[in-house]
């Protein structure tokens, strides 16, 4: 029989943290089906979902997914889990915007002009810090030749070591802070300053590539997976996942 | 500094273990680095003879414009190579988009100008007098070109080899076409990429000491082959 | 019989200049064609263009009555050693064997090598493995020679094989061409300066300057400087004598060939009206091996005439070298250019 | 398909708007080039001669490793660097991390193996004779180099035209020493993989074109320069 | 007087062959050495060590009492025109101006290079901006012997620098050097095959072969096969005649040497007691013009034997070319190689 193979785009998040290769074995042992997937950017993603090259995204922008569906390339968006966005610095937080809220924090950033560094690359990440600036009041694209605003238009690691030795601010995911500290050996340079806003939490979906837009895309298997990573086994499975120990996602799949 | 040491260490560990997943990117890079060479060489080496050794109206502007595409980059390249092998582009139904044939067809169109060009070079260099030799003793045109190139074999050596290390150190091409699919199309340097963007450094470093250790071994093999002939 | 070449209206050019214009020539089949002339008169340009591995610029050779150039039919029949003999990057042997193998002819590859080798006079316990680059100048020239001799061409043509090549191995390759000549009926065109040897061996001499040819019977250069004397064109000698020509038809032309049918032998001065007469010195006898004819080399200065005498006639002068004799000549050169 | 053009018609506008960025990274792009090439050329050149010229115990094995340096992936040469200039690295404290001069160091790095190899073997081609000939002339030692360097102009300037297009095409030095910092040291290469990975891929061809016009100027006036030689 | 060069123990090397073994020789200062010898013989290997752009592999050169070698101070005294001219690829003038300007010297050196031009007999205009490649072989040859003369170097090297050049440049040549030789006290060393040249200039002969210096008396060359023949060693030729010799002392010397003194002519056959005694053709008359001696050449197939007789003695005998002599010598070789 030939071997059932689901592509799919992801963003790199899910792929750097080991979620997947987590989930990978378990979905081969459920449904037969092998997972290969590509992890990029989020906007380059949707270009690979748009173009029909994969099968099912697992992304975690909300807005870009929505205009995604609306213009018929995607169908079926499922949110599955989410993580929390916070805000590090160094340890001696010269703005001291310690234990402050989100956008408090970034309006006292910029008031005090203390580095910060952006990601710039449109991930997920930056258009939640996007959003951030304008719930802030300030307008991101104004930021552009500030000095202390620095653009890095790279992945969350690279942002995150420039930020380090730059001695700035940045917005990072989670898990990826968790990879960053476990690296350096506990003795980070950056430390996390705010946390647990609501406003921060970053949400995941998958969504199935429209079979009517992609004649050649193989929707049934991507159904399966959607189905499958909804599941409440599934959904047990991600509560479980801990990368140093701590747990990374908290699934909030809605059952049908 | 300390992962620089922690990645010499490594890179010993992934070797002496038998680590699945470094042999599997040692294995891809070979097969896709081969069928890469292999193709840039069948084709650049005539090519670049053609252009070293005719006299022809253009020929400078063809060579500047083979020198031009030696900065080809590779993200470039990527990106068109896979604007044709994506399913909505011309050549998307032989589905050879993230597979090891499709990254071949983008590191080909990068090696190719680096032989022609050193070919070319190379075949310039020769003796003008060997043409006349080789006339002399009856050598047809396919003769011609067959010899020439084998006396201008150190050169063309060095075109291979500056290819090969091309090819091997490559990732926007192996990225963008290949996907980086772990067992599948995922190669040392698409592993490097992949471990320095996961903060694993010292990892990275390791993967780089393999593919560096991979190039030696082909290096010396062919200093071998060359001092035997 | 069919010449062996035949050239028509050929213009020869090197970016804008010319380098041989022969609006007709033909040279006959069979034996030794001797190529005379001065540096840069066209000599190896002519070789290259004959055999084939070079298109003239303008016009049409002929091999025994086909029209040729290069990769054509006839091609493998002609070969070629250069001026510079080249040697392929690879060992003696392979140098030699190599024209062999692109022809197919694999057959006992070693002994016909071996044996062209000892032709040319390289042992081949010695030579056989030797690298291109550990060969002396004249042990090159001989393995390129050999590498020619062992295709068994029908038309061989050679530039300057002797020119470093030591008495002793000059004697060998005459043997060699020589046997190839009547082995094979090969047909030689070779270009030398060395004329003792030409005089040995070749059947029939060519002279080329400036890119023309002349014509065939033995001719006598005068090189300039030129003074205008009223009239004439004047060379003045160190020691006095001067020589008085009519100006040449054009003005570039600066060479007066003098025939030496149109040369006067005296013992003495005795004025000859109108003529040139002047006191040579004998500075070389040469036995012409072929016909016995010896070949007479008479100096003043710069000017060599060189005049052919049966064995009587030579004796009934009793030239020595040394002696001092008068030459009378016209004082209008047979051509000039 | 449609971004190609698309791609096209982008590069177009980039270079006649003038668009502020793509000229930021131009001007980067140039400027860093330029360090790492004379650099790489002042270095590499006479290490290629000698190379190629002495001869010596080792030599092969030397010539080996500098080919296998030819494969030394970009990303390997970026963390090296990165962990030197890194604030808690050895050179930490003169601050050469995220500028121009620390990834210039890189593509320093990168480039020589090339220039020193194909300078070799240009070195190497040429006739024995020129050796005896300049001796003969009474060339000294330093003279007896520049000659032959001269001579060998043609191989050379190869060298260095293969170099500058892979200098010219790296990502992974100036990514990770450089840290791809809008209005800083985002290069067009950089540039290009950060739209490709925004899925701006009608940008990232733009973009791409407009290094290779880049390279082709370059290119073309070297071609100039040679002919008027 | 100090000589110019003295050689002690010398020897080298390629790879295990040894080119080159000279214990000890002196060569004198001023005037032309001529340096003779067959292909291989080591010409090329000793002009280089002399020119010292080679280092021996063992033992020591002294130039004018200095020992010297590469980049010593000595070194810009002295240069070789070698056997294969090599020209850098620039135009004719910066070839010939290359060694002043690296000497600094960059004074009047169109006119100095126009000059030497003009003395190797090319015409600057049409010269000196042609490119390296637009030669012709004579041609190139011209431009790398003026590329040294305009050094006016203390000592010059040629290896076989007429080898490819016609007779009229040839004597523009000789008379190059000969300038060179009297305006600036220029010795010359000269490696060549023209034996004609050489008797016209050469002060003093050095004859090598097989890496090894003759005595510099002039010596005759027999060269194998042999065949053995009772106690002797046989050479037999095609007409019948036998050349016998006493073996050499050891197994791999095949050349024998015969001194020009121990040869005796006669008109008819004499048969001399225990001595060869074979009939030889006169082949070649030559005058040398420095001292009016003429040289006689006596051949038997691959024999030759060269003479010198004064004007008087010649006369008495009364050679022509083509005239049968009879040549007694002993069945003792004066040395074997
Ligand atoms: N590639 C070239 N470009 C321009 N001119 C050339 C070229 N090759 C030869 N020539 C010129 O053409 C003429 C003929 O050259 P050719 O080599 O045929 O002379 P040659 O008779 O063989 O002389 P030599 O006895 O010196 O070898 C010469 O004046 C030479 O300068
Ligand atoms: N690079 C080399 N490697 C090995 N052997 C060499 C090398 N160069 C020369 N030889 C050998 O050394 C010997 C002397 O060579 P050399 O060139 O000095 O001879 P030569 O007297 O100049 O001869 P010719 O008259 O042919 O030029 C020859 O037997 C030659 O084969
Ligand atoms: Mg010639
Ligand atoms: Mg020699």
């Amino acid at each position: 029989a030939e071997k059932k193979v689901l592509r799919m785009a992801t963003t790199t998040s899910t792929d750097n943290t080991g979620l997947l290769d987590y989930l990978a074995p378990i979905f081969k042992k459920d449904t037969g089906i092998e997972l290969q997937w590509i992890a990029v950017g989020t906007g380059k993603a949707l270009k690979l979902g748009q173009n029909c090259d994969v099968d099912i995204l697992m992304v975690h922008a909300p807005s870009a997914e929505k205009a995604f569906i609306k213009a018929g390339y995607g169908i079926n968006r499922r949110e599955i889990m989410y993580n929390d966005f916070i805000i590090v610095g160094p340890p001696d937080d010269p703005a001291g915007i310690k234990g402050m809220s989100a956008t408090e924090a970034l309006r006292k950033i910029a008031n005090q002009k203390a580095i910060f560094v952006s990601r710039g690359d449109h991930s997920g990440t930056h258009k939640k810090e996007e959003t951030l600036w304008k719930t802030a009041g300030i307008d991101p694209n104004k930021l552009d030749k500030e000095p202390w605003y620095i653009q890095t238009g790279q992945g969350m690691l690279a942002t995150l070591n420039v930020a380090s030795e730059k001695r700035g601010y940045t917005l990072t995911d989670r898990g990826t802070f968790i990879k960053y500290e476990a690296t350096l050996k506990g003795k980070p340079i950056l430390v996390i300053l705010v946390e647990g806003d609501k406003i921060i939490r970053n949400q995941y979906s998958v969504i199935e590539i429209n079979p009517e837009h992609c004649p050649n895309v193989k929707n049934d298997l991507a159904r399966t997976f959607s189905d499958w990573i909804t599941s409440p086994k599934i959904q047990q499975a991600i509560a479980n996942f801990r990368l140093m120990g701590k747990q990374l996602f908290i699934p909030n799949a809605k059952t049908k | 500094m300390g992962y620089i040491t922690e990645g010499i260490i490594k890179a010993f560990e992934l070797l002496i273990s038998r680590d699945a997943e470094t042999y599997s990117a040692i294995l891809t890079t070979l097969k896709v680095s081969t069928y890469a060479m292999t193709a840039s060489l069948a084709l650049g080496i005539p090519l670049g003879f053609f252009l070293g050794f005719l006299d022809f109206r253009g020929k400078k502007l063809l060579r500047t414009i083979v020198n031009t595409l030696l900065a080809f980059p590779t993200v470039l390249i990527g990106l068109l190579v896979y604007a044709l092998l994506s399913q909505r582009g011309p050549l998307g139904q032989y589905g050879l988009l993230f597979t090891l044939p499709g990254v071949a067809i983008g590191q080909t169109i990068l090696a190719l100008p680096i032989v022609i060009a050193l070919t070319a070079t190379a075949v310039e260099s020769l003796d003008r007098q060997l043409r006349i030799t080789l006339l002399a003793l009856g050598a047809n045109r396919y003769q011609l070109l067959c010899t020439c190139i084998w006396e201008a074999r150190y050169g063309i050596l060095t075109a291979a080899v500056t290819a090969y290390g091309r090819v091997l150190t490559e990732v926007g091409i192996s990225l963008m076409v290949g996907g980086n699919i772990k067992w599948h199309t995922r190669t040392i340097t698409t592993a490097i990429a992949l471990e320095t963007s996961k903060g694993e450094f010292a990892m990275g470093i390791a993967l780089g000491l393999v593919l560096l250790l991979i190039a030696f071994v082909v290096n010396f093999s062919l200093m071998y082959l060359r001092q035997r002939s | 019989m069919i010449p062996l070449y035949e050239i028509k209206n050929l213009i020869h050019k090197y970016g804008e200049k010319v380098a041989l214009k022969i609006d007709n020539l033909t040279i006959s089949d069979r034996g030794v064609t001797a190529l005379l002339g001065p540096n840069g008169a066209g000599k190896s340009t002519l070789l290259r263009l004959l055999a084939l591995v070079e298109k003239p610029t303008q016009g049409q050779i002929y091999l025994r009555g086909e029209p040729v150039g290069p990769f054509c039919k006839a091609f493998r029949k002609v070969t070629l050693l250069p001026q510079q003999p080249y040697l392929l990057k690879r060992s003696v042997f392979e140098n030699i064997a190599y024209g062999l193998k692109i022809r197919g002819k694999k057959k006992n590859l070693r002994q016909k090598v071996c044996e062209v080798l000892s032709w040319v006079g390289l042992d081949p316990d010695q030579f056989l493995h030797r690298p291109w680059y550990a060969l002396s100048g004249g042990e090159a020239q001989r393995v390129a020679l050999a590498s020619r001799l062992v295709l068994q061409p029908e038309v061989l043509l050679l530039d300057e094989p002797t020119a470093s090549v030591d008495a002793k191995s000059a004697q060998l390759i005459k043997e060699a061409v020589t046997k190839a000549v009547s082995l094979w009926g090969t047909s030689l065109i070779i270009a030398t300066h060395d004329w003792a040897w030409i005089n040995e061996i070749a059947d029939r001499t060519l002279y080329l300057i400036k890119g023309h040819v002349l014509p065939s019977e033995m001719s006598n250069l005068i090189f300039g400087p030129w003074t205008v004397n009223g009239r004439f064109w004047e060379k003045r000698f160190r020691d006095g004598q001067r020589l008085l020509l009519e100006p040449p038809p054009s003005k570039d032309m600066d060479i007066a060939l003098i025939s030496s049918s149109s040369v006067e032998i005296f013992g003495n001065p005795k004025p000859v009206h109108d003529q040139n007469l002047l006191s040579f010195w004998v500075t070389r006898l040469n036995l012409k091996t072929k016909s016995g004819q010896i070949l007479v080399t008479f100096s003043l200065e710069d000017v060599s005439f060189t005049l052919e005498f049966s064995k009587e006639k030579f004796s009934s002068y009793g030239f020595v070298p040394g002696k001092k004799v008068w030459l009378s000549f016209p004082k209008k050169a047979s051509a000039w250019l």
